[in-house]
């Protein structure tokens, strides 16, 4: 099987923000997300739990993004835009995907 | 004055009371109970469809009158001009800085329509008249308040304007806000289809309210419990007076206006009750995306686990003692 | 013919209705409204096991004649057909490719029961007759479409056999998909429990039960809405067209069936209504193993975007008055 | 006797049984119908609270006695003991190893407050009279179970000890379980406020209990045909056994104590009801801590696929039998 | 710490379609994988988001799946055998395990 | 924009269990993490779904957890005290993330 080596970024943000987040992305020529909702966690902000929130505010999500390597300078560029007053963190790691059609 | 403290106390012993109570106590002794989150949102937007749809059908049945475009225009006053005062309060009694200042503000100048519908059912236990027009009061208060409390953080902090360019798209998400739009919406539906559409949606809407109710306090007790348990520290003495004298600063704005404007007893109380009320659904999350750098730590555990429980507990019977006096 | 209209004015001012505009319009006013997936599906399990548990009392207390097992193969038939009409309308019409038009037609041979139980709900308000075993051919006429709709993408398209080896468990998981065993199974609950169930259930599934419906469809409304914006410049007029005749069509065939037959009003009305309604539970899902190649966007959009409010606000009445013409 | 059986088979045909079979055929079909897990988390939340409410509000109506005092102290001696008798028995009789059996006896000595919930409903159904304290009883009997399953296996196991620190958040975690918090504190609310508290939630709490009952034994049902099907060889014939002798051991010696303290009728099958029960709600998850190497998939299949369904089938009828002759 | 050298495959694939691919993960030597629930995205096929479903179609999860490298072509191979006709991307990374008894 | 090279740890763990490990790495000099929930899955212990379990016993979350290298061997230690005894599977890999105060 053939594999083409890609870069993942997974982006950890609030539920609030991540509207805008995506709408970026879908502004660049990512072709591809995938959000995830997260159930609770910790950060210098304090702990907090999903059962435990009245509103969407505060509530995380990460935000899954596989894109080719000639691309991610750009994006990540697009994403510290929005993220850059939010709550959150960005991590990028390396990947092989066995179609390239998407990416 | 004694029957004040009767009535004060009958209400410390509801079910409504005592199930936030319960889960309060269940939050601080750190038990693990908790209502899943997308059936505690179904709950919420069921109370939304509920109150919004009788007041509907209220006003179907008992018609208009001027005195709600009075009402609107006072409530959207007060949801615009509270902030400026909080915002004062607090710089001056507290150690917070201005963003977070600004944020908590904001949430004391919208409502609580959970605070609204506790006051409803009050009246009614004591029966007391009100007009169901006045959900749509609550609904003009949510958001100007919002406008406000950016506005006090940009004249203060020039950061923060470089968020405004987003600006235009957060009023939009603002008024078409999950809650604000099933408010609204089942508010016209129940004036629409009047009588006869409350007659179908009574079993499911009106019935079962009061328990739903209950059961959507337990869980705000036990997320106000967990936030006061985790903000231990970053909350400190004077902030959490204010959440308790600020309501009661509020309440004596709103009383004077209902006593000026003439309005009756039922309808003065949850004027004042909407005045008094502090935020917990719409402004957080408006605050994470229009002011990031103020702490929901702060802000959420002041309106939520300080506030609500001072006005469920002693405001709601107080005010409404205080409007039945004035008027 | 005034009478229609009447008629229709009515139902489009029921809170049904109404509630499905109120979240087709928050949907496209991009409000961000939503009712959580997993209450959502706990609704629409709710309604399924409501209708089928309710139309198994009826046949418990009014008993089973010989036209059941006529309307069952009638709506059977209708389902393995209408298909292959609606394909070859496809292909003449619009320029879907084939294994869109594939997909599309085994929707239209396929039954919405939230369609159904508006319907039901439309003839008691208009105090019509019908039968309680009606739900058992909603049931039968789910599964056969879906079988047309493969076998018509597979005499058009030969690559479509890669999938072939895995067509055993698919028509398993059709058949026990978790819809229709709640509908079935709770139909039989009805019929074997009977009155005496019945009234233990009621005050779950009779009381609240148009509530439960109404939020279900401002649901539905909410969905609606994000699919028609989402697909935008996907959907051509001529298919957006096709989701408005269609169901005239599959309606005129049934409404013949139904007088040959020598239905009453109410019985006809139904199955009228279940040919004229079109999938957008079972049938998507089965796509989407079936015939991956067949694209989402547009066969869910055509059927609940376009067919089923046609459905909900101008078929149900139409159908009604043609039926008690006919009949 | 033949009084006996014509009970046994209405029990057998009542809604509760046959959705709860219902569930258990669709599981074992390997259909994919589903229950979403936050929303039965709600129903079992539901089913606390109102059980727990209806509890509390009957002592403040019909007030405490003496009784209720000794049947707590039955209830937690037969909670602390049955496990002893129940390891003995699994070592003679099945092959399972040390840490497997003492997990399985804590959830025969612990209860199952659903298997309760159904008891009372049968009873009613009976018009057999009760007391509304008995579900104190139940709240009482659910922990010190697992306590002496936690003993048992310490004693015959050495490397358990490792988890020993861990054991006074353990402690703490069992009495301050989410469903025994609900119940507990449901129980004081209803008490607290009394009849006119009843009042309030019945539309909510009294009406619709019957019917969500049956849509969670659905959900029970669904569980308990997954867990046996995938647990197929890990359990043997003597374990499956066990789980159907067992609660006629446990039932036998409730009953000798039922009859030894003079119980009328409807207390009498409670707590035999309780003491043959088996848990699966907190004693699973308490095991999973305390003694991580005891395979879930024993003691839950056990408990809730086989136990479970006999006693509501049969052992519920059995038990009220075996009372209303013993006392 | 000791750390043992594994290959993680993570699969974003239709919720419908992801019974017929762990049953294919059941038959090879894998063994064991979880799966993600996704609370919404964007593709080729347009966005989605999980409260926007009346169907269970559409929905996307995760799968994850930690290996040993020397099996990683067999199972690719019949990952791909599913995967090929529907929509879904598969992506490979190295990690490290503390615990080499469960790939 | 430039990157920081970081661990991230990935910790696939049974719900009840998780409190007990995030209030070790609360312990330790851990800065964050975040919790995501499971849908199901399959380990030596067979298989298991979120909508058929009536307890919380049996149910995975996954803890995300993103920390500085030289913190790995430390955090990993206390990790493993803790999951142990327990089902569970501990994965670390490299990433690196745009902004590095949260690690
Ligand atoms: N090092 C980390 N690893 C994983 N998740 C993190 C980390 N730091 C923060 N988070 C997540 O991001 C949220 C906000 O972080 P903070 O801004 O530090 O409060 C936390 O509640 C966590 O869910
Ligand atoms: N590059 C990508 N990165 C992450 N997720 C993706 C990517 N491309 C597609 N997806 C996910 O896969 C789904 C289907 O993709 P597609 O077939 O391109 O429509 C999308 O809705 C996303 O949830
Ligand atoms: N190799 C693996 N890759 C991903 N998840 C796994 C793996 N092995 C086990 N799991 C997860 O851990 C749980 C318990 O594993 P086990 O202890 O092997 O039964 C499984 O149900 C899976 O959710
Ligand atoms: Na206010
Ligand atoms: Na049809
Ligand atoms: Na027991």
């Amino acid at each position: 099987m053939e594999l083409h080596p890609k870069k993942r970024i997974e982006i950890i943000i609030e539920r609030v923000v991540a509207r805008r987040l995506t709408d970026v992305l879908d502004r660049t020529g990512v072709l591809g997300y995938t959000v995830f909702p997260a159930q609770g966690g910790r950060g210098q902000d304090g702990v907090w739990d999903r059962n435990g929130l009245v509103s969407a505010a505060g509530h995380m999500v990460a935000i899954v993004c596989i894109i080719d390597a000639s691309r991610l300078d750009e994006t990540l560029g697009q994403i510290y835009e929005v993220v850059e007053r939010q709550i959150g963190i960005v991590a990028v790691s390396d990947v092989e995907v066995i179609r390239s059609e998407h990416f | 004055m004694e029957n004040v403290i009767g009535v004060l106390a009958a209400n410390l012993l509801s079910p409504m009371v005592l199930f936030f109570v319960l889960g309060l106590a269940a939050a601080l002794a750190r038990s693990d109970l908790n209502i899943p989150e997308p059936f505690a949102k179904a709950l919420s937007l069921y109370l939304m469809l509920a109150i919004g749809f009788k007041g509907g059908a209220e006003v179907a049945r008992a018609g208009l009158d001027a005195e709600l475009l009075m009402l609107i225009a006072a409530g959207i006053a007060f949801s615009f001009a509270i902030p400026v005062l909080a915002f004062a309060l607090l710089r001056l009694t507290s150690p917070l800085p201005k963003v977070d200042a600004a944020a908590v503000a904001a949430h004391y100048g919208s409502i609580s329509i959970v605070t609204f519908i506790a006051a409803n059912e009050f009246l009614r236990s004591q029966a007391i008249l009100f007009d169901g027009y006045l959900v749509a009061v609550a609904a003009a208060m949510e958001a100007p308040a919002i406008l406000t409390g950016i506005w006090l953080a940009r004249r203060h902090d020039a950061g923060s304007d470089r968020g405004a360019r987003n600006n235009g798209s957060l009023f939009q998400e603002i008024l078409l806000n999950g809650s604000i739009v099933v408010l609204v919406g089942a508010f016209f539906i129940g004036w629409i289809t009047g009588e006869e559409g409350l007659l179908t949606m009574a079993p499911f809407i009106v019935d079962p309210f009061k328990g739903v109710l209950a059961l959507f306090l337990l869980d705000m007790g036990l997320i106000a419990g967990r936030g006061l348990r985790g903000s231990r520290g970053a909350l400190g003495l004077q902030t959490i007076l204010f959440g308790m004298y600020m309501p009661l600063i509020s309440a004596t704005i709103a009383l004077a206006a209902a006593a000026a404007m003439g309005l009756e007893a039922g309808n003065a109380a949850l004027l004042v009750t909407l005045a008094a009320s502090a935020s917990y659904i719409a402004v957080p999350a408006a605050m994470r995306i229009a002011l990031p750098e103020a702490r929901p730590a702060i802000y959420a555990t002041m309106s939520l686990g300080v506030t609500f429980p001072f006005n469920l507990a002693i405001g709601i019977p107080l005010y409404t003692a205080a409007a039945e006096m004035v008027t």
